[in-house]
């Protein structure tokens, strides 16, 4: 086994008397794609956030790649490379594509000057495919495209890990293809992925392993075959993947 | 240098030397009275953009930094006689140093919040200083004429600052222009669009917060200082004059926001224009209304501001003035 | 500690009156993000409409209607001329129109009625409890002002108008999708807003003298009392006049009164730095 | 059959830039139709176009027979006529309960608020559990279950919705596409604009299918749905 | 040369005072302009809207200077603004003949062109504190409060440290910034220090505030002596509250003062009266009397030449229907007025209404004093 990226120690995050995340532990190992699922609300984006450092967790510890960064602030784990997106996403709206993307270039954990930071962008960008767009004003992307962009700048900031939520929502299928092939990419980079999502094809097939949260707490984890057969996953998130399959084929008989 | 390719660069150069020779080709002193305003103005408007149109903060008590640097200068000049020089300089930096102390406190503040706290802070400065007897209270400092004697003359003291003071206009001008192009004024700009974002992204918000109010507070110190010696008197309703502070954002959203010239070429027209009210006697009854109609049409026809519309209407321009 | 008393009492009376005049500002600023700049004019106008009601004989309490109607149509039509084209414009624009509406009305009400000071000369008793003196006018004045605000409060967060409001304050284009007529809506909170404003002109006409600059003063007290009390919320903006009034009353008697604006702004900076959004909790 | 929405030729766009081109399109009473296609290709600007959010430049957009082109978003909702848009545009300072009274305001939703209410709260039993939390801090999902509660609250002739299971669990948008599939048995006509083409072609009778902002196709869903270049081409199924 | 202030906050006292030099440019004009040197000089007057704005003003002064070329100033209102135009007359040798500004400090900065014509700050409420004291020489505690302004604290300060020269204690010595028109807190304070008599106050609109809320709560003063206010006959409006307030005053229509040269106090009230429809207020008498000043130096020096005006002002030595004028001529101190004093009024009431009576200095006196007032 590689050594541990990211420790996730007994996390536990209040809002009031609400536990939106409550007492969490789970590893994650260099260079692997981790998934993060659980019904709605079940507190992954919050639990985003404590990682990354937008909220202080109420209890626990985080721990990236050896370094305790429980409780600093986004910009130093940005710094330590660390990066994420959005589930909602929040380009810059009224600069261009490629100024998005320096800013996360220049920013990131390599701290680069204004000229690298443009090259890297640059590459970026045509990795990612928004080489297309680079001039156009961040605000007036379609959803698709902003959250490439998204996922755009969180890489031009050369992080070890990557945190990514919901990428895939919205995405009609043509291009959930093609954002699977980036994220598969960015795997081959060596940058170790967490991501959450809800299109089940998708992290099945991506994640070497998952965690399933369900009202802030641990429900599984394991591998995609063991979490897909876990009934009580079945019960709380999955419900009849093949209901529309079934669907359509009773109709044709 | 890059900076000497720069078309802009170069603009900004001649622009500051005809400010700087014209009235002195016909010695003409009602011409540097009015050139001196617009180019207060444009220092004011130009720092304050810092603030509002690249770091998305609007500073509605800009005018604090002016008046502090009318303060420290009338006062080491006057109670100390350092020379008019050195006390700018040091006003300047004093009060830089303070807006820094204090950006760290409001500017966690967001939005309107900010901007009223800013209110906040010139006001209490104000009355502060109304009642700080070292200042000489509500009186105010006044400056013994013999310190312009000193100078060569009233007459050409006044000239010297006038100088100065077109110096700091186009040093004003040179920051915008430069923060703009830097690593640093695109940090500022991820601000401005979505803070959240922008610390995500790695962008250490708060020091950057605090260096541009500090940064935006250090040349309208130097011409608040420069501005009450030529006027040889500061007293607390003219130093923290809120009113000024906010024609100052008129100023800024009239000629366009964020932009490097437009705050300068708001500027410049407010005081042509509401100059030019007073001074025609068949307007001057009305001169408030038809500003207030001129200001509203504007608004309503060219949302983006004078420089905002031209870019629109001419994208070229934009390459060549930003 | 009579006089002690009579400082904090006056203060509180004076403080409700602050509220009211800071209600008309938060409400605008809550609903369609708006810092009325013209909020102080708008005061200073109210006073100007009660003392012509006054003039043809209405009694000031009376006049208090026709202005309060008067302030509504004013408040729409500014709306409709100078805010509506810019509202869903890039931010801040509004600074910029209202600023030029403060102007405007300032020209011509200096070309009506000059910058000289001018009063409501009616006839006021004078109460005495315990050696507490204080005049009917401040105690009229400090009950409307709360009748107003908490008449505010329920048509905000009771009927179906007043939730409109708040909606729309919140997401334009939502409250359109769900039939709610939003420049409608928004019209009819700028007239609120600024009949708001003008009844605390009229209110405080009753009070003091004043000048068609009078304005300004109260505008700064409006913008202190509708932040401490947390943008946008009605009844913090009564409570932050009140905590205003209430700073002014109870340090006056130990200090010299040229210190009591400093310690004012000094307390309302210092609060922001510990409640970012106000006291009692206001829109981001 | 009749048309309860119509569109003839709708032309509209963003400032400068054109996005649809000539859609016309028909949406008959009681049935659920699908509008689906890439990213970009102008489904919500269809949407907005058929609120009036974005005016039509051209063409004109007909419900129940009457010429509803040039009247206002909140005309349109007072009609009936109502969408749940996408990125939900929750009033987020209010709580869930008071979002859902908005969802009430125009007259003729009025009259049905609680039995409506009820019906909203059995569908998304969170919603209840939840009802004093401001929409503001809710997870993504139950946003989503706001969204279509408070569209639901607006007792609908005709109900669109923009990006049905956006975001949403697996279990949960299942069990919203039941849930349409109940109003729609009930009588609601239902206009919707779905990623999860496979789902959303299984449950809807008709579909269309937008490209660049002009209708590529359409027909009968389970056509379509069987349609090798529009399985290709558009739908990368 | 000047500014007026026709808008802002001194527009009222401004106009006032540009009403008198108007007044006294058409007397000049109709009797053919002033002689001097065997010419005749006609008065043109030029002047501009300073909004009662600092910023304006030296903007404006240069302008009347260097481009509409005027041989003389006069100075806008109020000692703020003349300050600022100080610098500039100074700049170009223009003479300023300083009118509304009672500021002594201006006058202490080494300028050797501007000349004051009031009676300057220190000596504007001395009198008042003389005239108290002889009304009531038992009385022990008097209240100090004024407008915090550069003029008001002057005559503040000035007063309280005579006051203290004559025995009295000043109970409080407390300023209240220019825009407060609330007085509660302080006339709470008032009351509880035990003080019989308030001199203070500072422009009209807040002395007219302070007059009526002090009536109003019922404050219990034996009298009460306000700058500026009760010297405007819009003081009347206050109606009861009004009655008894004392003020010291640079002129008063009623004065008796034996000319040596111009108009009489009487015939300038009349020509006032005749051109404006009402009685003229000091600030017109001071305006009429900065040209009237500048018309008896020019005719001293017999030229317009800038340096024997100066000279002739220097050693002007006059009384004229304003009073007796004076100019320091002590470097540390040049161009202070020295001749002029203030009299007294005080509003009293005379067959049901409220009118101004001249109550000090005693020998020109209209009315005697009331006291106590309550
Ligand atoms: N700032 C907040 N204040 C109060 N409650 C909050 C806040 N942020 C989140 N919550 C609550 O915490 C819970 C977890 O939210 P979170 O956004 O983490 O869910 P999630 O797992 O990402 O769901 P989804 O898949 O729908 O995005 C939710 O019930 C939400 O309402
Ligand atoms: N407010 C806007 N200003 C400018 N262009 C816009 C705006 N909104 C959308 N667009 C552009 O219009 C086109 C159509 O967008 P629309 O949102 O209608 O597509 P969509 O089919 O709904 O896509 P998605 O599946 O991503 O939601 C896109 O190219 C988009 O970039
Ligand atoms: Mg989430
Ligand atoms: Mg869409």
């Amino acid at each position: 086994m590689k050594s541990a990226i990211l420790e996730v120690k007994s996390v536990t995050k209040a809002f009031g008397g609400l536990l939106a995340v409550d007492d969490v532990t789970f590893t994650m190992f260099e260079g692997e794609i981790l998934g993060l699922i659980g019904p709605n609300g079940a507190g992954k984006t919050t639990l985003f956030n404590v990682i990354n450092g937008v909220y202080k967790p109420t209890k626990g510890h985080i721990v990236f790649a050896g370094q305790d960064i429980t409780g600093l602030p986004p910009y130093e784990v940005v710094n330590k490379g660390l990066s994420r997106t959005h589930q909602i996403v929040k380009p810059l709206n009224e600069m261009t594509v490629i100024e998005n993307v320096v800013v996360g270039a220049c920013f990131g954990s390599e701290n680069l000057g204004l000229e690298p930071a443009r090259r890297v962008a640059n590459e970026v960008l045509e990795f990612i495919g928004l080489d297309k767009y680079k001039d156009e004003l961040a605000g007036k992307l379609n959803i698709a495209l902003k959250k490439r962009l998204e996922v755009a700048r969180a890489l031009a900031a050369n992080p070890k890990l990557l945190l990514l939520d919901e990428v895939l929502a919205g995405l009609n299928p043509t291009e959930v293809g093609k954002m699977l092939d980036v994220i598969n990419k960015i795997r081959d980079r060596g940058i170790s992925i967490l991501m959450i999502e809800h299109i089940m094809q998708a992290i099945m097939s991506l994640s070497n392993r998952i965690v399933v949260l369900n009202f802030g707490r641990k429900l599984a984890e394991g591998t995609p075959d063991e979490v897909a057969n876990d009934p009580q996953v079945i019960e709380a998130y999955l419900g009849d993947p093949e209901m529309a399959k079934r669907i359509l084929e009773e109709e044709e008989a | 240098m890059k900076a000497l390719k720069s078309p802009f660069f170069w603009l900004i150069l001649a622009l500051t030397a005809l400010f700087a020779f014209y009235p002195r080709l016909g010695n003409n002193i009602t011409l540097r009275e009015t050139l001196v305003l617009s180019a207060v103005y444009i220092i004011l408007a130009s720092n304050l953009n810092l603030m509002i149109g690249y770091t998305g903060y609007v500073n509605f008590g800009s005018i604090v930094f002016f008046g502090l640097g009318g303060y420290f200068t009338l006062w080491l000049v006057g109670a100390h006689g350092w020379n008019v020089y050195a006390a700018v300089l040091f006003a300047g930096f004093i009060t830089s140093l303070l807006a820094m102390a204090l950006g760290f406190g409001i500017l966690r503040l967001r939005g309107a919040y900010f901007a009223l706290a800013t209110i906040g802070v010139n006001e209490a400065v104000k009355d502060f200083v109304s009642n700080f007897d070292t200042w000489g209270g509500s009186e105010g400092i006044f400056l013994p004429f013999t310190t312009y004697k000193a100078m060569g003359g009233a007459g050409k003291a006044l000239w010297t600052v006038y100088l100065l003071i077109i110096l700091v206009m186009g040093i004003s001008l040179l920051l915008s222009w430069y923060v703009k192009r830097s690593k640093f004024g695109l940090g500022l700009f991820a601000i401005r669009e979505d803070e959240d974002a922008a610390i995500v992204l790695g962008v250490k918000a708060p020091k950057y917060k605090a260096l541009i109010y500090s940064l935006s507070a250090f040349l309208p110190a130097v011409a608040g200082g420069l501005y009450f010696f030529k006027n040889g008197s500061v007293v607390p309703e003219e130093a923290f004059n809120l009113h000024l502070s906010i024609e100052s954002i008129v100023m800024v959203m009239l000629g366009g926001q964020g932009t490097v010239s437009g705050p300068a070429v708001g500027a410049f027209l407010y005081e042509r224009l509401r100059g030019l009210l007073l001074t025609t006697p068949s307007l001057s009854n009305f001169h408030l209304v038809i500003a207030g109609v001129l200001l509203l049409l504007i608004i309503l026809f060219a949302p983006g501001g004078l420089m905002g519309w031209l870019y629109k209407k001419w994208p070229r321009i934009r390459e060549v003035l930003e | 500690m009579v006089e002690i008393l009579s400082s904090v009492m006056d203060g509180l009376l004076i403080g409700l009156v602050y509220g009211l005049a800071a209600i008309g500002l938060t409400l605008i600023f809550g609903v369609m993000d708006v810092v009325n700049l013209a909020h102080g004019a708008i005061i200073a106008l109210g006073m100007f409409f009660l003392y012509l009601f006054f003039g043809a004989g209405l009694h000031p309490y009376l006049a208090l209607l026709p202005v309060a109607v008067l302030g509504f149509i004013f408040g729409v039509i500014v709306y409709q001329i100078a805010v509506r084209k810019i509202i869903s414009g890039p931010p801040l624009m509004s600074l910029l129109a209202t600023f030029a509406v403060s102007m405007i009305i300032i020209g011509v009400g200096t070309a009506l009625w000059s910058t000289s000071p001018y009063n409501i000369n009616f006839k006021v008793t004078t109460y005495n409890f315990f050696g507490y003196t204080v005049t009917s006018a401040r105690l009229v004045s400090a009950v409307a002002a709360v009748l107003v605000t908490f008449g505010l409060y329920y048509f905000l967060y009771r009927t179906v108008l007043g939730k409109a409001v708040r909606a729309v304050a919140n997401n334009r284009e939502a409250a359109e999708l769900m039939g709610i007529p939003s420049q409608q809506i928004l019209a009819i909170t700028f007239g609120i807003g600024t009949m708001l404003a003008m009844l605390s002109g009229a209110l405080i006409a009753t009070l003091f003298p004043f000048t068609i600059l009078s304005g300004g003063v109260y505008e700064l007290k409006s913008f202190v009392a509708s932040v401490l009390g947390g943008l946008g919320n009605p009844t913090g903006a009564l409570f932050g006049g009140i905590i205003l009034g209430l700073i002014e009353g109870s340090v006056a008697p130990f200090i010299q009164v040229s210190w009591t604006n400093v310690i004012e702004f000094v307390i309302f900076v210092g609060i922001l730095l510990f409640f970012p959004t106000g006291l009692f909790g206001g829109r981001k | 059959m009749s048309a309860v929405l119509e569109l003839t030729g709708v032309e509209t766009g963003y400032g400068e830039v054109q996005v649809l081109w000539g859609v016309s399109m028909q949406v008959e009473q009681g049935k659920m139709t699908t509008l689906v296609g890439a990213n970009g290709a102008g489904k919500t600007t269809t949407m907005r176009a058929i609120m009036g959010v974005v005016h039509p430049w051209k063409g004109t957009v007909r419900f129940q027979g009457q010429d509803v082109t040039n009247l206002s978003a909140h005309d349109k909702a007072q009609l009936g006529l109502v969408l749940v848009p996408e990125g939900r545009q929750l009033f987020s300072d209010m709580t869930i309960e008071e979002n859902l009274a908005m969802g009430a305001y125009s007259k003729r939703a009025r009259q049905s608020l609680d039995a409506n209410l009820k019906k909203v709260y059995q569908f998304f039993p969170r919603l209840e559990e939840r009802k004093k939390q401001k929409a503001g801090t809710l997870s993504g999902g139950e946003q989503q279950m706001l969204a279509v509660g408070r569209g639901l609250m607006a007792d609908p002739l005709v109900l669109m919705i923009d990006e049905l299971s956006l975001g949403l669990a697996p279990v949960l948008a299942q069990g919203l596409f039941a849930t349409l599939k109940q109003l729609k048995d009930a009588g609601m006509t239902i206009f919707l604009v779905e990623q999860n083409v496979y789902l959303a072609l299984a449950l809807s009778d008709y579909a269309y299918v937008l490209a660049e902002g002009r209708v590529k196709i359409e027909g009968p869903s389970h056509e379509v749905a069987h349609n090798d270049e529009v399985r290709e081409a558009y739908l990368g199924i | 040369g000047l500014t007026v202030s026709k808008t802002g906050k001194f527009n009222v006292e401004s106009v006032n005072q540009l009403n008198g030099i108007k007044l006294w440019q058409k007397w000049v004009n109709d009797q053919g302009g002033i002689a001097a040197g065997g010419k005749h000089y006609k008065v043109e007057l030029k002047f501009y809207d300073d909004e009662s704005k600092a910023q304006r003003v030296q903007q404006l002064y240069s302008r009347l200077i260097s481009q509409d070329k005027v041989d003389f100033l006069i100075s806008p209102y109020s000692s703020g603004l003349t300050a600022k135009a100080a610098i500039i007359s100074e700049q170009y040798g223009k003479i300023m003949v300083a009118t509304g500004a009672a500021s002594d400090s201006i006058f202490k900065l080494g300028y050797e062109n501007v000349f004051q014509v009031y009676t300057p700050a220190s000596r504007y409420l001395t009198s008042t504190v003389d005239m108290i004291k002889a009304a009531d020489p038992s009385l022990k505690k008097i209240a100090v409060v004024y407008e915090d302004s550069k003029f008001a604290k002057a005559v503040a300060t000035a007063a309280r440290d005579y006051a203290k020269k004559l025995g009295l204690d000043v109970a409080i010595f407390e300023g209240y910034p220019p825009s407060t028109t609330d007085f509660g807190p302080l006339i709470n304070k008032i009351k509880a220090s035990g003080a019989g008599a308030l001199i203070g106050g500072g422009h009209y609109s807040d002395g007219a505030t302070f007059a009526r809320q002090l009536y109003e709560q019922k404050a219990p003063l034996k009298m009460i002596a306000l700058l500026v206010a009760p010297a405007s006959d819009e003081f009347a409006q206050l109606g009861d509250a009004a009655l008894g307030v004392a003020a010291p005053s640079q002129w008063e229509p009623l004065v008796k003062y034996t000319q040596s040269c111009g108009p009489s106090p009487q015939q300038f009230t009349e020509m006032y009266e005749k051109a404006y429809g009402k009685e003229p207020a000091y600030r017109a008498a001071g305006g009429f009397a900065a040209g009237l000043i500048l018309q008896k130096a020019i005719m001293d020096a017999g030229s317009v030449d800038a340096a024997k005006v100066r000279a002739a002002l220097d050693n002007l030595d006059i009384t004229i229907f304003f009073g007796k004028i004076k100019f320091s001529t002590d470097p540390a101190s040049h161009g202070l007025q020295l001749g002029h004093e203030m009299v007294q009024i005080q509003w009293q009431k005379k067959d049901g209404k409220l009118v101004k009576e001249i109550v000090w200095p005693l020998a020109a006196k209209t009315a005697k004093l009331i006291y106590p007032i309550h």
